[in-house]
């Protein structure tokens, strides 16, 4: 079982994946450098090239970023 | 995307899905290329519609949320509905700050955020019975 | 997480909704707090299982697959089923490198990956009425 999941991950069949929060990092900054450029709203298909990550991960990046987010607001607004 | 995507999502009304839920959309409409803001726009209207189900419809206790979502070239439409309380005065829930429970966060905006999120909103219930918000929102196009 | 939490997928059997069947999974499993390996093992077994349904279930036709998940405590149990054309000889079916599609990418690996991310695979099939694919992990405990 080990063997199999080594060999696939040697073998770059399975991603491995980055932590949230350097994806995260790496969105952030790669949405501003766009936004920039741009001058508009930036699509996700634009974000997976400029940062080399799926557009899975990105979902999932922003998602956690939500939660941050969210956290942070103060509770009696 | 040439024809209509669909699919639709059974899950317990628990605040913890409530996550769930929105990235269910945001990955099922991710295809249509949608931009950053166009997505926080719809996952923020999926969980004001959830949040609902579980604090109103189902007043925390347990239940089925039912999810639908449509994709027919850049438009999207999403179902959400329970099997709750109901409302009884529709027109009156969705006015702004209008909230039976105003202890909570953000107190009656949810249906203001769907509407200032989405491109329509429509909700349909029945005291006892349930309520289903649809909403639309193009996308990418 | 005390109690169970579950969920039920419907969607159509198209190649973009794998990414969506994988995100949903992903995230509903997400209170659990997997790792990424975790996460990442549990993603491959489902895109398998979909793909199956997708490539042999409905030789690329049209048609739905059926997804539910239920997290109690820190087991996860995943089904993944079809309507479509059924396997006749399932042991055979899940022999590692034994594919019915040769010209296709990691052929014949499918079900050994899926054995492989997982503790438990089952797979139940009717030939002309579907496959079911029933696969276990313990995650974060
Ligand atoms: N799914 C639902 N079931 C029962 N009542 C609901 C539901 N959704 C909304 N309502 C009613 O509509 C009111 C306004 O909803 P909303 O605008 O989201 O504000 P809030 O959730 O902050 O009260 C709620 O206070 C509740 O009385
Ligand atoms: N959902 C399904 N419906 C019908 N046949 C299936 C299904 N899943 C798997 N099979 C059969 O089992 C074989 C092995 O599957 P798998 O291990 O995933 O390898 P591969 O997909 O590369 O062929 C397939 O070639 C196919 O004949
Ligand atoms: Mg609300
Ligand atoms: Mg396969």
């Amino acid at each position: 079982t080990g063997e199999i999941k080594r060999f696939l991950r040697d073998d770059g069949m399975i991603k491995v994946s980055r932590t949230l929060k350097e994806n995260n990092w790496k969105i952030v900054q790669a949405m501003q450098r766009l936004q920039n450029e741009k001058g508009r709203d930036i699509t996700i298909q634009e974000l997976s090239e400029e940062t080399g990550l799926e557009t899975e991960d990105i979902v999932m990046a922003m998602e956690a970023n939500t939660e941050i987010d969210s956290l942070n607001k103060p509770m009696n607004v | 995307m040439e024809n209509k995507n669909e699919m639709q999502i059974v899950f317990d009304a628990r605040s913890e899905n409530e996550g769930f839920a929105r990235m269910a959309v945001a990955a099922f409409i991710s295809p249509l290329n949608p931009t950053i803001d166009e997505l926080a726009d719809v996952k923020t209207a999926v969980s004001e519609a959830v949040t609902n189900c579980i604090i109103h419809g189902y007043q925390q206790g347990p239940g089925k949320i039912f999810m639908e979502c449509t994709v027919s070239g850049h438009s999207v439409v999403i179902g959400i509905t329970d099997e709750g309380v109901g409302i009884i005065n529709i027109e009156q829930a969705m006015e702004p700050m209008f909230t039976t429970k105003p202890e909570l966060e953000r107190s009656g905006m949810g249906f203001a955020f769907m509407e200032a999120f989405m491109d329509d909103v429509q909700v349909f219930s029945s005291p006892g019975k349930g309520t289903r918000v649809v909403m639309k929102r193009q996308i990418g196009g």
